[in-house]
């Protein structure tokens, strides 16, 4: 996991090394005199090439350093370690209510396959894979703050403030977690070990719900780790749409005023945190199929 | 032994013959084709409707936040623009950036997938690194890092789209080559002599169609998606060329008593994405050969 | 040695070795297997699943890339010949496949398959390519009408008899058969049976017969080598081998065939023990732990195939030369 | 048990007239056209044929789980020990004559099943003596502990050393995952046992220690036996009585000296001379011509009349009778119509 997380650094840093812009202008405004912008692109670690730069810069996150924001002049983890709770309290949240939503709903759609609530899902789950996060929220804003008045509709620190943005931000994988446990539910119900189940006098439910849940839980899993990146993604948008001083908001307005280093810090939060869901994924794997843990313990004893 | 006989030898039946049969079936598959054929016929058709300078761009202050009439069926912008009008070049915009972003993807990703899977080896474990590396940042999020580096336009905007979903391409063409390339009549073109540049082509890929097709589709919904995503926030395609990200992120102070202005491009893109998604369902479902019992 | 130079060897099999790389050490697929093969004659190879036996034939044909060892055809070593020469020796050896199912592209009609070989190996022209596909469709039993089928519109037999035909193309002189009949029901297999062995006739081509059904192999071949987790264990003439098998494993899976006939009351012998792995194994006999007679020294040595009686080849310590 | 044992009711299984539809929207898929069969205690019966006669769907029928679209036969009865598992109402259609809760407690405990593919027939994520005791829990009322006692027996019994109850199938070979599907038919000490080619899968040799097994099993128990195979040697080996199918139909059934010494069926006929004779390596083989006809469109008269070297006018149109040769043996012919002595043919 380090070594993709350091890959990511580089290329994240690297794509925005070509960013234009001379930040030294911005930082000091118009009149400053040479010599200043001079100093201030030394201090800055500017003029080194930009392998050392990257170097120094991976050096430095080791001890919890990002940099020095062009924008505030002071540590980039500052702004961004206020940021990062409530994106975290946010998507964690979400990806919770999707999936505590979406494998039930998979499930029923697949046990009453063909049945009128098995279309109402599957519409469900296709307008959530289509519809746009932001366009998502802004309709629940109109319905729910503006039209009915019973949720806020920007960030004021309340529980209700959550709900919206929540429901927003996991709405995609909520919809694709459905359409995935649904197919895989389907396949594995028709699998031969269901039938010999059956045959041995399980009933349809426990055959349902014990044999067959959980080995077509499996893919339910990739789909949801593969869509986490989305989901956080999502939360620029989001961040914006319900004024959450959350990271997404943070990188947005980074970007708008050239402040590199804290889109960058931004960027290796989220990718750190996309790796560590992978990881937890991973082990998630292992904790339900057993032919995976194998390989795991195999690998494990070289 | 009757040389007089008529041969009758049946006309070939191609296997794209019999997907397009079983995808004709498929209800909600054939609505979504109609659907994005007439979402094209109308960006096609535009220019003899309207006057793109005029019509989409130019502002109107005296006709602003219209609410729908016969005049403007969906009603104007805050700008006093046709909203029709923008919808439908908004469309051109769109479909523009998430084709030719896929392609892009299509074309990079499927190559390193396509030598990766064929050829394995030293070269396959470098390619799937750097593609795990890809899929580590979320898609949109890189999208903004390339944007925010270069210029606002088609061409970088199309390239953005495509390098973030680059791996995906990979990762799909790569495994189902490996799953074409053992299987026998790939030997058996081997065993008949066929050179490494026609079994490739004639045998592997050929077959490797199908999930790419699948993929193709669905990756055009997605692009759009993000594309909407990043000219909401600012970074995608710039005002005053109309696209429907930037044409709900305009709305935004004014949906007040407006509804209609999220109303129009929202369910335009619904309505897209869930089309492309939903051919690409029925796709799947039509190359699927185990729906023939 | 008078007798060995009247007999017209067309394929003589060297040491030949495939070991594969997998997690834990390598695989001895195919560990120094060595035969010789007459023109006109068919050598049946059986064996139980994992033994080596698709593995030795693709190996002779370099279809999978040998470890070592030598395959001389008509007297040229193929295991050396370069890339392209091999390509071209490919009209001379033919295969046939044990899945009719995955051995035909999907997406070529019968007549496209069956004409590939032709252009490959240069029949120019058109109308000449047509007229040999309609002639080979025609020896192997396929109507006429089917030329512009799709593989999934036909059953296993006929999608078999393609296969069949393909191979036969370039009219080869020598063709592995893997499980040729394996996957097909019993009546579409007598078919085929019968038509490989009609060809056999006419064209007077080589086979190599690879199957785990002895009685397929029995009534199929000249010549019958049964292999065991990579090596040969026996060899002979097919009335000897059935008559007396020498080993041990090769009477234990004699007496295992299920006959159709319910007044042959025979002995079965039945193995017990575990298989032994065929990744990184140890030198010794590799049936020693499922052999009731194995003794210490099965244990550590490796038997070599010898010649126990005129053409019945055995490699078990029990046996010594007559 | 109860009071039906002083019925003198030495019958297992009565299936009378059962039919099987496959509808679909395009086709009927006809996969059995009313077959009768019944089985005696302790007596195990073959069933042979070809991929596609009908065999697999025969036997679910008996267990109630005949696949979608058909999920239960069209006509016909099914008894099974005095206890009716489908009866016909007054419209003449096939109905369940038991709940589904009776239909699972009657599956595992009364007809247990093993299936042609050991390599899936286990679910990969429970160890196998779990999947062994749910068999026992679920029929017996016992406490877990109890039930993986019985299932370490069970490996025990079918020759798996009882300390691998704790492993998960992905740790067995194809041989040892069949072993343990047969472990878990047999832990409730069923009165019937269906195989459904339970050594198609196997080698050879495992194959020959399979089915020692299962004979030993059968005989200590006194199960009675649905043996469904397309391997006549395998008949030869196991069975007391045989019926062959062919397109739906049973068109020869007998003791094993009718149809292995009597054969008459034409078709019957065709699949021994099909096979390679293991002692006469010359003997030429007699294949049956041409192929299975498409079950969603069987021919009018008689199933096998296209590809019969004996078929007459009245075989094109008539699909013939059941006509009983002797009082074990019985065949769907009109070669036998009027009592002829055909037996030369």
């Amino acid at each position: 996991m380090i070594p993709v997380v350091i890959a990511v650094i580089f290329l994240v840093y690297g794509i925005m090394h070509m960013t234009p812009g001379d930040p030294v202008a911005v930082m000091l405004g118009a009149d400053a005199t040479p010599e200043l912008i001079q100093e201030t692109r030394e201090a800055l670690g500017i003029t080194d090439p930009f392998l050392v730069q990257f170097a120094n810069y991976v050096k430095n996150l080791f001890t919890g350093h990002f940099g020095t924001s062009w924008y505030t002049g002071r540590d980039v983890s500052e702004r961004l370690f206020a940021a990062i709770p409530y994106t975290i309290k946010l998507s964690l949240l979400a990806m919770l209510v999707a999936l505590v939503l979406s494998i039930p709903m998979g499930v029923l759609a697949a046990v009453k396959h063909n049945s009128l609530g098995d279309y109402t899902i599957s519409i469900f789950a296709m307008i959530g894979v289509s519809a746009p996060t932001f366009w998502v929220g802004t309709m629940l804003m109109l319905l729910c703050s503006l039209g009915w008045g019973i949720l806020p509709s920007a960030y004021d620190g309340t529980w209700k403030s959550y709900v919206l943005p929540t429901i927003t931000q996991g709405f995609n994988m909520l919809a694709s977690v459905t359409r995935t446990q649904r197919s895989s539910m389907l396949e594995v119900l028709s699998a031969d070990y269901i039938r010999t189940a059956r045959a041995k006098g399980v009933s349809n439910f426990s055959a349902t719900y014990k044999h067959a849940l959980r080995n077509a839980i499996i893919p339910s899993i990739t789909v949801a780790g593969l869509n986490f990146g989305t989901l956080i993604g999502g939360a620029v948008a989001i961040e914006t749409v319900f004024a959450i001083p959350g990271v997404g908001r943070l990188m947005i307005d980074s970007i708008k005023l050239h402040d590199t280093p804290t889109v960058i810090g931004c960027m290796v939060f989220v990718s750190v945190m996309v790796s560590v869901i992978n990881l937890l994924v991973d082990l998630l794997y292992a904790l339900i199929d057993p032919r995976i843990k194998a390989q795991y313990l195999k690998g494990g004893k070289k | 032994m009757n040389a007089a006989n008529t041969r009758k030898i049946p006309k070939k039946k191609s296997q794209a013959y019999e997907i397009w049969r079983r995808f004709k079936k498929n209800k909600t598959a054939m609505a979504a084709l109609i659907v994005l054929s007439l979402i094209i016929l109308s960006t096609l058709c535009a220019d003899f409707i309207w006057d793109y300078q005029k019509d989409a761009c130019s502002i109107n202050i005296k006709n602003r936040l219209q609410h729908p009439s016969w005049e403007h069926p969906l009603g104007t912008d805050e700008l006093g623009r046709d909203m029709l009008c923008r919808l439908v070049y908004g469309a051109r915009a769109s479909l523009t950036v998430g084709i030719l972003g896929t392609s892009f993807a299509l074309l990079v990703g499927g190559t390193l997938g396509a030598i990766g899977g064929y050829y394995g080896g030293k070269l396959d474990n470098l390619i799937m690194r750097c593609t795990d590396v890809l899929l580590a940042i979320p898609g949109l999020l890189l999208c903004i890092a390339i944007m925010s580096a270069f210029k606002s336009n088609v061409f970088y905007i199309s390239l953005s789209l495509g390098i973030s979903y680059i791996s995906k391409f990979t990762r799909i063409v790569r495994s189902s080559i490996l799953s074409v390339r053992d299987q026998e009549y790939v030997e058996a073109a081997r065993a008949i002599g066929a050179s490494d540049f026609s079994i490739i082509t004639k045998h592997v890929l050929m077959n490797c169609m199908a999930p790419i097709f699948v993929q193709y589709a669905l990756a055009i919904g997605s692009r759009i998606l993000s594309v909407s995503t990043l000219s909401y926030i600012g970074m995608g395609i710039q005002a005053p060329t109309p696209d429907w990200g930037n044409m709900l992120s305009g709305a935004r102070a004014f949906i007040r008593g407006n509804t209609y202005l999220v109303m129009g491009p929202g369910v335009a893109l619904l309505l897209t994405i869930s089309s492309f998604n939903l051919i690409g369902d029925g796709l799947r479902d039509a190359m699927d050969p185990r729906l023939k019992k | 040695m008078a007798n060995e130079t009247k007999r017209d060897i067309l394929l003589d099999v060297q040491h030949l070795k495939k070991y594969f790389n997998v997690a834990g050490g390598q695989l001895h697929a195919v560990d120094d297997v060595s035969f010789t093969l007459e023109r006109g004659k068919t050598l049946g190879i059986v064996g139980e699943s994992g033994c080596g036996k698709s593995t030795t034939g693709r190996a002779i044909l370099r279809l999978i890339e040998p470890t070592s060892g030598s395959v001389y055809f008509e007297g040229q070593d193929i295991s050396k010949l370069s890339k392209e020469e091999m390509r071209k020796l490919r009209k001379e050896i033919q295969i046939i496949f044990q899945d009719p199912f995955s051995s035909l592209n999907p997406r070529q009609t019968v007549s496209q398959t069956i004409e590939e070989p032709l252009k490959i190996h240069g029949m120019k022209n058109k109308a000449e390519r047509q007229a040999r596909v309609r002639e080979l469709m025609e020896t192997v039993g396929l109507a006429e009408r089917l030329a512009n089928a799709y593989p999934h519109e036909l059953d296993g037999g006929r999608r078999q008899r393609i296969g069949i035909a393909r191979a036969l193309a370039m009219n080869p002189k020598f063709i592995v058969c893997d499980e040729p009949v394996s996957a097909l029901d019993v009546s579409i297999q007598a078919q085929i049976l019968n038509l490989m062995k009609d060809i056999q006739r006419k064209h007077g081509i080589t086979y190599i017969f690879i199957t785990h059904d002895l009685s397929v192999v029995n009534h199929f071949s000249d010549d019958i080598a049964v292999m065991y987790l990579g090596r040969m264990v026996e060899k002979a003439p097919a009335e000897a081998l059935f008559e007396e098998p020498l080993h041990p494993y090769t009477k234990a899976l004699l007496s295992a065939i299920p006959v159709p006939n319910i007044h042959s009351k025979k002995e079965r012998i039945l193995l017990k023990g575990e298989v032994t792995s065929p990744i990184n194994p140890p030198k010794a006999c590799r049936f020693a732990s499922r052999c009731e007679y194995a003794t210490d020294k099965c244990r550590c040595e490796e038997p070599e195939l010898i010649e126990v009686k005129p053409d019945h080849f055995v490699a078990c310590h029990l046996l010594k030369k007559e | 048990m109860s009071n039906d044992m002083n019925k003198t009711n030495d019958v297992m299984l009565d299936i009378k007239n059962l039919v099987v539809e496959f509808k679909t929207e395009d086709e009927t898929v006809q996969a059995i056209n009313g077959i009768d069969l019944k089985i005696n205690k302790g007596k195990t019966h073959g069933l042979v044929g070809e991929t596609g006669a009908g065999k697999t769907t025969t036997a679910l029928s008996i267990l109630n789980l005949v696949p979608f679209p058909a999920e239960k036969p069209t006509a016909g009865t099914i008894e099974l020990d005095g206890v009716h598992l489908y009866k016909t109402n007054e419209k003449g259609e096939c109905v369940p004559a038991l709940t589904e809760k009776d239909y699972q407690s009657i599956r595992g405990e009364k007809v247990a099943m093993i299936f042609q593919d050991p390599m899936t027939a286990l679910n990969p994520i429970f160890t196998v003596g779990d999947q062994i005791a749910e068999s026992v829990r679920l029929h017996q009322n016992v406490d877990q502990a109890k039930a993986m006692e019985r299932a370490r027996e069970m490996l025990e019994l079918v020759g798996i050393p009882a300390k691998r109850a704790d492993d998960y199938p992905h740790q067995f070979s194809g041989g040892m995952k069949q072993r343990v599907v047969i472990a878990m038919a047999l832990a409730c000490n069923p009165s019937l046992l269906i195989a459904d080619e339970p050594t198609t899968a196997l080698d050879v040799t495992i194959q020959a220690q399979v089915l020692e097994m299962m004979r030993g099993l059968r005989d200590k128990f006194g199960t009675s036996v649905l043996m469904i195979t397309h391997d006549l040697g395998i008949i030869a080996e196991m069975c007391d009585e045989v019926s062959v199918m062919y397109a739906g139909r049973i068109v020869e059934y007998g003791n094993l000296e009718d149809i292995f010494d009597n054969t008459r069926h034409p078709y019957t006929q065709g699949l021994f001379n099909s096979l390679p004779n293991i002692e006469d390596r010359k003997a030429e083989l007699k294949p049956i011509r041409g192929l299975m006809p498409n079950p969603a469109d069987l021919p009018k008269g008689c199933a096998f009349c296209p590809r019969c070297d004996y078929a007459m006018e009245i075989c094109k149109t008539v699909r013939p009778e059941r006509k009983w040769l002797s009082e074990t043996h019985c065949v769907e012919c009109h070669l036998y119509d009027d009592g002829k002595d055909v037996s030369k043919l």
